[in-house]
């Protein structure tokens, strides 16, 4: 087969679009993807990427530029066109309905039908069938809410394709999955492209980029700087594309050797359903250390940060600070006590989009008699930390009063980080301090972080990303299924593929091995 | 204050003011159509709707104590709409805080001058416990305030008929209301002959103490923050069944103030049975004309309240029932509830494009 | 003065109804007399209505004062304290207070006219039909809301009930509304299903679906302050043909002799009137249902007892003394 | 207390309880459907009103089946304005439903005044048709439950079978259809079906319009069966008490059933109550019916609490 001959498969020419408020997301985009081939998209946060494939499946129209599938003009005004063309997307947020089961979801729009009823034994083989032949297993019974992500990813790629996709679009499908999930994703990938199918790929983590993919179009500030074959690309020379200048992912630790801050002792937890989903925790974070927690989502750490910060109530067990129980403190006490908390939400949890940056700033200090004295606030000092915080973490924004609502991502977590920080804490608990974070803000955090352990703070961090908590943690536990399975001191032979085989299951430790990790 | 912030605080109060005089502008045409429609003396009609208000000082004084108890009740709705609670009981709550004035006025105590303060205060008690119920019922297990404080209301109207009818009329009397208050338990008027009374000067106390509360206090501020997203609230140690119990329990307060100032006021100087006359549910359109902002929320009474005199002086004088002035909020409501703007251009848009799924209250506050 | 109004100088007549037209009763009455005075007197009559809302009656009257009404009239307690306000202040204007007095040793009232009517006789007479005309022995009374205007009907009936038949039984109940026929017509058919063959209600628009009630079920019921049979005749002849007879309380027609003795120069402002049976201001209906439905016999009865009643040989329990 | 039990075991109250629980039923499910899609429908009570004047109005001029299809078609016209103000103009539903509600409270009395040529308060002047009772005394027929099946199941309004019918027709849509999964998907997660190329707008949008139409037919109960005629503000509080029906009724029909009974039963008991027990104020009795609407608000979001979460603090 010719590819040069041919007309790509699906081309974007000129790719124009400003949403409402003025931000140009995509300015002049191209984009050709041939048929058969895994064609990769980078590009810091913010580039465009999403825009673009969202324009690709018709979620949002361009204001100028065209579209053309085999070198045919076409318009997408909305999703249900783009799928009759054959393009499925998998979004970057999963759209998956909770509390239906994975067929349910999967058929969802386009069920099988015989006569007015929906005939769900014809969906579910359907499905069994269509997992069967692309090896993506599922179980079309379950309710997706009790899958794993990867499990849910699997759902919403076998969605896409029980409409009839040939082309594929896969917006960052791997920032939540471990090692072992990513592999066997990507085999899935090949087993897709092995049956004639297209897919884009987007990521931001390089070398699954260049594992996958066979070419790569790099995208910066809504334009799009170049393609490459992969074979001629390195992890420097696309870094440097996409950010244009030189970046490096390098943290500098001291060693540490402070008293226990926090230990957590035999914790159980239950979750809404009154299912454990913490199992007889227990573990230690010093001053001056920080302890990854490691762990596919949904096996209990965050739900363990959550019990922490007093957002949860507490099966079993006691959790204590500087050796005093914890338990009977609510939030507001706890955080009395020199605890901090950077949620893995920055928006649902976060911040409060309607507010102020100021406000928001002293949103979990209004007891303190620095800002509220008497019940009345001190405006005046509001606006001084504000403006000290933001001049210090080189916040982005019109001043203190605009809403929070107005920033970008990376300023909103910033602004996150700032209130937290702002005082040196005693604990600190940090949930994806960088998920959707681009690489020089990564750089930024990942010293703040830094610099507060050593400064003194017990720092607990829970990350999807492996290469953060490897690059971050003095010790690691790994949970899975609500317990600690391993502990590891860190150090350069601990791998993610290591952290990624006890994440799964896969691999234990002893418990001699265990225990000289965990005090 | 930056001048970037000034600026854009100038551009929020211009597009907001041009937002509610756009809608006000809608709602008269539509006004105007009904009554060319309806009406044998259709200018006659608008005429009246228009200017009757002001032709007399009588009227003026109608007028303005309309504004005094929409401002209160305006007020009552924006507290609790600020944290996001849609709350809808300020009519149950009148209802009480008015028993629990009377109560006040017809005790020996309404001889003497502490009537007037000891009766708000006990009304404002009795108008806090009525948002107190829903609010912890909310805040504790979760139950929907919408429908739990609207029940209360039917049942507040129900206790005050039953306490009018066997324990507050006068034996052997004739009336479903209470004997006139002793005139230490009517407020003065601040304009002679007119029912301009110091209910006006309450109101606009309390227009001012509920901005300092919102704005200027800490607790204000948490309740702003409960408002705008609940979550963060928990996550940020603000105790947030404490707002909400306690923002419920203040909007009733003014509920209940607003039910003193019925009944001690010049207009009535007792309490009969089903005295509000729907005037609490008005406050509702005033809270969403003003955005909840309570330094907007006199100026939408003023604006309301005169619609309002306007529609009963034409009902009385002319052909065209008063009815008229609710099928106009109503459109207010619905315009300025809506995302339109003013330029019609974008209207029409927004009108043939198709569009995303609003955001619903209910997921908001969940 | 008598010579002073004409059809081109008419007398000039607000009537403010605190409420609504078409309750079928009370306040059709009233418009239904002065409709007639306007049609056969030298008078011009503006009927406004004033809604529900109590913060809206007064103004509502003071707003028909100013407007230079020669009479302006209103119905009830709730207008009471509100004319005897105005009344000092519009010396010039005629007040008339129709189903309710002020107490006039303590009020500067000499241009208001208070009339009143002695329901309960004329409920006494009803009362006693009810009782002979009800097979189950049981019947049932609806009063809109407890006040002695509304009593007084219960009163007189219970009274004329009894004296027809000792052992009779009386249902009653209060609806706590005059505008709910969906509830008026619930109560009625719970009446109905524990007996009662016989229902009265007093309670405006809430009656009506009482009414409803006893039309669907074939049973009687007697009609309240109008002549209700002869109203529903024209619309609903079913409803009409239960109704045996009303309880009348002719505000029209005292109203319509109120403003003629005005324009004549005889009306006694600054006084009470107290109307009843001899007056001819309140009665039943005689009207063809009453022939058809009520026996000849009793008819006789009936007639007999009224005339008791006019000779003071019968004095009905009264709360209007 | 005899008495009680007596006149609530009877067959006429049963028949009174179905009486005030259809149009509770019908608004009810309603309110549901709007629910399902991810809309809180405050509206119910007014497109009730609305309907009851429609009903009334065309039932003069028209047979009773045009009367309930016109009341029909005001309720999801009404629906269809909220679809448009919320879905297309973004306005807050519950803003929306309260607007539709003031807009109802004038308008129908504006209507009254225009079609009865100046009544405000009631249309007596209108000589409106009732929705016919279904006679099945052919029951009686049959040996032994004859009396009683007559007794029970004779005399119910068509809408009260056809409110009965709906329960399953809608469970039926909902959990069978594919419709009904795609509805359920909308009001839990939006964006998954938009993802999967069905625009959610339209589905929220056709089922405002369904929540409106069965208002609309709780209207024609009210207003042609439980009272015939129109008064104004006739509704009294049912649009909302079905409201507290639809939370209560843990978000299935049969649960709407329930609930709808449930107050459909307190209702009746309110009117019989006082006949039974001339002591108890009648103002306290009239109360029945609001506080059990608060107080199963509130067990049941107990119970809701002791089940799901066991965050505290
Ligand atoms: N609905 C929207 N309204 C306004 N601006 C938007 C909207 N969606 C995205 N943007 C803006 O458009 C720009 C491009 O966003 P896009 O989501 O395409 O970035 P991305 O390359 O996918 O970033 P990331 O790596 O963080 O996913 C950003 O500035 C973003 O804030
Ligand atoms: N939904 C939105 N509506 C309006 N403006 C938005 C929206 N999202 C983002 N913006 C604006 O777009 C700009 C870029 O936002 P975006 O989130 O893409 O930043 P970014 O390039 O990803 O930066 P960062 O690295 O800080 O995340 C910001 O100034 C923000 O105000
Ligand atoms: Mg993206
Ligand atoms: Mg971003």
């Amino acid at each position: 087969m010719t590819t040069e001959n041919m007309a790509p498969l699906l081309q974007a020419i000129g790719i124009s679009k400003t949403y409402p408020g003025g931000v140009v997301a995509n300015d002049n985009v191209n984009i050709a993807v041939n048929a058969g081939e895994v064609h990769a998209v980078v590009g810091e946060n913010g580039a465009g990427k999403s825009t673009l494939m969202k324009i690709l499946f018709g979620v949002e129209q361009a204001d100028s530029g065209e579209l053309r599938l085999v070198g045919e003009q076409v318009r997408f005004g909305s999703p249900r066109a783009a799928i009759n063309a054959g393009i499925g997307m998998v979004f970057q947020h999963f759209s998956l309905v909770p509390s239906f089961s994975a067929y349910e979801n999967i058929v969802l729009g386009s069920e099988p039908r015989s006569g007015i009823r929906f005939d769900r034994r014809k969906a579910i083989e359907e499905v069994r069938a269509l997992s069967a032949r692309f090896r993506l297993h599922v179980d079309p019974l379950q309710p997706v809410r009790q899958l794993p992500v990867g499990q849910q990813q699997r759902v919403e790629i076998l969605k896409a394709l029980y409409r009839g996709g040939r082309i594929l679009i896969l917006d960052e499908p791997t920032a939540v999955l471990t090692p072992q999930e990513v592999t066997e994703l990507f085999s899935a990938i090949r087993a897709l492209v092995a049956q004639g199918r297209t897919v884009i790929f987007i990521a931001h983590k390089l070398p699954e980029v260049l594992e996958i993919s066979s070419r790569i179009t790099v995208m910066r500030g809504g334009k799009t700087i170049g393609e490459i074959e992969t074979k001629d690309a390195t992890e420097q020379k696309l870094a440097n594309m996409m950010v244009g200048r030189e970046v490096t992912l390098r943290v500098e630790r001291k060693p540490y050797n402070g008293k226990v801050t926090l230990a957590v002792n035999r914790l159980s937890l239950m979750n809404e359903l009154r299912a454990t989903v913490c199992d007889d925790v227990s573990l230690t974070v010093r001053s001056g250390e920080i302890v990854g927690l490691a762990g596919v989502a949904g096996n209990g750490q965050a739900e363990l940060i959550e019990a922490i910060a007093g957002l949860r109530s507490v099966a079993g067990g006691d959790i204590a600070i500087g050796g005093e129980s914890i338990l009977p403190l609510g939030v507001r006490a706890r955080r009395g006590k020199g605890m901090a908390s950077i949620p893995e939400d920055r928006i649902s949890q976060g911040l409060a989009l309607g507010a102020s940056v100021a406000e928001n700033l002293v949103a979990t200090r209004l007891d303190d008699r620095l800002f509220a004295r008497g019940g009345l606030l001190d405006l005046g000092e509001m606006r001084a930390n504000a403006e000290r915080l933001i001049e210090r973490f080189s916040i982005r924004i019109d001043g203190p009063n605009a809403l929070a609502a107005t920033l970008s991502g990376g300023n909103m977590q910033k602004v996150v980080v700032a209130r937290e920080l702002s005082e040196q804490p005693r604990l600190l608990l940090v949930s994806q301090p960088t998920r959707g974070v681009d690489l020089g803000s990564t750089q930024f955090i990942w010293r703040i972080l830094t610099e507060t352990r050593n400064a003194g703070a017990a720092v607990l961090l829970s990350s999807a990303d492996l290469s953060e908590l490897l690059a971050l943690s003095d010790r690691l536990m790994v949970f899975y299924r609500g317990r600690i399975v391993a502990a590891f001191r860190n150090s350069d032979e601990l791998t993610t593929e290591m952290l990624g085989a006890c994440m799964l299951g896969l691999s234990r430790q002893s418990p001699e091995e265990m225990r000289a990790a965990l005090a | 204050m930056s001048e970037a912030a000034t600026t854009r605080r100038w551009a929020v109060l211009r597009r907001e003011t041009g937002r509610a005089l756009g809608a006000a502008i809608i709602a008269l045409a539509v006004a105007f159509l009904i009554i060319l429609f309806s009406s044998k003396t259709p200018l006659q009609a608008f005429a009246t709707l228009t200017t009757a208000p002001i032709t007399k000082v009588r009227t003026v004084g109608l007028w303005i104590d309309d504004v005094a108890k929409l401002t209160v009740a305006g007020l009552a709705y924006s507290l609790v709409f600020q944290a996001r609670q849609f709350a809808l009981g300020v009519q149950g709550q009148v209802y009480v805080g008015a028993l629990a004035a009377s109560y006040i006025a017809l005790s020996p105590l309404g001889q003497t001058w502490c009537a007037i303060p000891l009766g708000i205060v006990c009304a404002m008690a009795g108008g806090a416990l009525w948002g107190f119920l829903p609010g912890i019922a909310k805040a504790r297990l979760g139950a929907n305030e919408i429908v739990s404080s609207l029940m209360l209301n039917y049942v507040a109207i129900e206790l005050a008929n039953y306490l009018i009818r066997v324990d507050l009329t006068t034996p052997n009397s004739r009336l479903l209301s209470t004997a006139p208050f002793p005139s230490t338990a009517v407020f003065p008027a601040l304009i002679p002959n007119t029912r301009i009374d110091i209910g006006l000067i309450f109101a606009l106390t309390s227009v001012v103490a509920v901005w300092f509360a919102l704005y200027r206090t800490s607790w204000g501020l948490k309740l702003r923050l409960v408002g705008h997203n609940s979550r963060f609230a928990q996550y940020a140690g603000i105790k947030e069944a404490f707002i909400i119990v306690s923002a419920m329990a203040a909007s009733g307060a003014l509920g209940g103030l607003l039910g003193a100032m019925f009944v001690e006021g010049r207009s009535f100087g007792k309490l009969a049975v089903s005295f509000e006359g729907n005037l609490a549910f008005e406050g509702l359109l005033i809270a969403i004309v003003a955005r909840n902002r309570p330094l907007a929320v006199p100026v939408a009474a003023l604006f309301y309240g005169y619609l309002r005199q306007g529609a009963q002086l034409m009902s009385i004088r002319t052909d065209v029932p008063s009815e008229i002035i609710v099928i106009v909020t109503a459109v207010i409501i619905l315009l300025v509830a809506s995302s339109y703007s003013v330029k019609p251009r974008a209207m029409l848009a927004a009108i043939t494009r198709s569009s995303r799924p609003a955001r619903t209250h209910v997921e908001a506050v969940k | 003065q008598a010579a002073d109004y004409s059809k081109e100088h008419p007398l000039k007549v607000a009537l403010v109804v605190h409420g609504f037209l078409g309750d079928k009763s009370f306040m059709d009455s009233a418009a239904a007399g002065l409709e007639k005075a306007k049609a056969e007197l030298p008078v011009d009559v503006k009927i406004i209505e004033a809604g529900n809302d109590p913060s809206r009656w007064q103004p509502a009257l003071a707003d028909a004062t100013d407007a230079g009404y020669d009479v302006v009239i209103a119905g009830t307690f709730d207008m009471t304290g509100f004319i005897v306000d105005l009344a000092p202040q519009n010396p010039e204007t005629k007040f008339i207070i129709f189903d309710d007095a002020p107490d006039f040793s303590k009020c500067s009232c000499s241009n208001v006219l208070a009339i009143e009517y002695q329901t309960s006789s004329a409920a006494y007479l009803a009362g006693y039909a009810a009782a002979e005309l009800s097979k189950t022995g049981t019947l049932g009374t609806i009063s809109g809301m407890e006040f002695p205007t509304v009593t007084n009907f219960k009163v007189g009936f219970d009274e004329g009930a009894k004296a027809a038949r000792p052992d009779i039984k009386i249902l009653s109940q209060v609806a706590g509304t005059f505008d709910d026929p969906a509830k008026g017509k619930e109560i009625a058919r719970a009446q109905l299903d524990q007996g009662a063959d016989v229902i009265f209600p007093i309670a405006g628009a809430t009656g009506i679906g009482a009414l409803q009630a006893v039309r669907d079920a074939h049973k009687l019921a007697v009609g309240v302050d109008s002549d209700q049979a002869t109203i529903f005749a024209a619309t609903d002849q079913a409803q009409a043909n239960v109704i045996f007879t009303s309880v009348e309380k002719r505000i029209g027609r005292s109203l319509y002799i109120a403003l003629k003795d005005t324009i004549e120069g005889q009306a006694k402002y600054g006084t009470r009137l107290l109307l009843g049976l001899p007056e001819g201001a309140v009665g039943i209906s005689r009207n063809a249902y009453y022939e058809k439905l009520v026996p000849a016999g009793l008819r006789a009865e009936i007639d007999a007892v009224e005339q008791k009643i006019s000779k003071g040989e019968i004095v009905p329990e009264t709360l209007l003394k | 207390m005899i008495e009680l039990l007596a006149t609530v075991f009877s067959a006429a109250f049963f028949l009174t309880v179905i009486r005030t629980s259809t149009p509770l039923l019908l608004a009810t499910l309603g309110g549901l459907i709007a629910d399902l899609s991810g809309a809180l429908n405050v509206a119910l009570e007014g497109i009730m009103l609305v309907s009851c004047l429609t009903a009334v109005v065309v039932s003069v001029y028209a047979p009773w089946y045009v009367a309930v299809i016109a009341a029909l078609l005001a309720g999801a016209f009404l629906g269809s304005v909220m679809a448009f103000f919320h879905l297309r103009l973004k306005a807050d539903i519950v803003l929306v439903g309260f607007a539709i509600n003031i807009f109802a409270s004038g308008a129908t009395v504006f209507a009254l005044t225009l079609a009865t040529g100046g009544d405000k308060g009631s249309s007596t002047n209108l000589i409106s048709k009732p929705v016919p009772a279904l006679d099945l005394s052919f029951l009686g027929m049959v040996p032994g439950v004859g009396g009683l099946l007559v007794r029970t199941l004779s005399g119910h309004s068509v809408l009260s079978w056809l409110a009965g019918l709906l329960v399953f027709v809608l469970w039926y849509f909902l959990y069978r259809t594919s419709w009904g999964l795609q509805l359920r998907s909308v009001g839990e997660h939006p964006s998954a079906l938009e993802a999967a190329g069905v625009s959610a707008n339209a589905l929220r949008g056709w089922s405002l319009v369904a929540s409106g139409a069965l208002a609309g037919l709780a209207g024609a109960q009210l207003s042609m069966f439980n009272y015939v005629g129109f008064t104004r503000d006739m509704t009294a509080g049912r649009g909302f008490i079905a409201l507290g029906a639809v939370l209560l009724g843990a978000r299935h029909p049969v649960g709407a059933l329930l609930a709808a009974l449930l107050f459909g039963m307190f209702d009746a008991l309110s009117v019989v109550m006082p006949g039974l027990f001339n002591w108890i104020p009648a103002e306290l009795i009239r109360m029945i019916p609001f506080v059990v609407t608060i107080v199963a608000l509130i067990l049941f979001s107990y119970r809701m609490k002791l089940t799901s979460t066991t965050f505290d603090h």
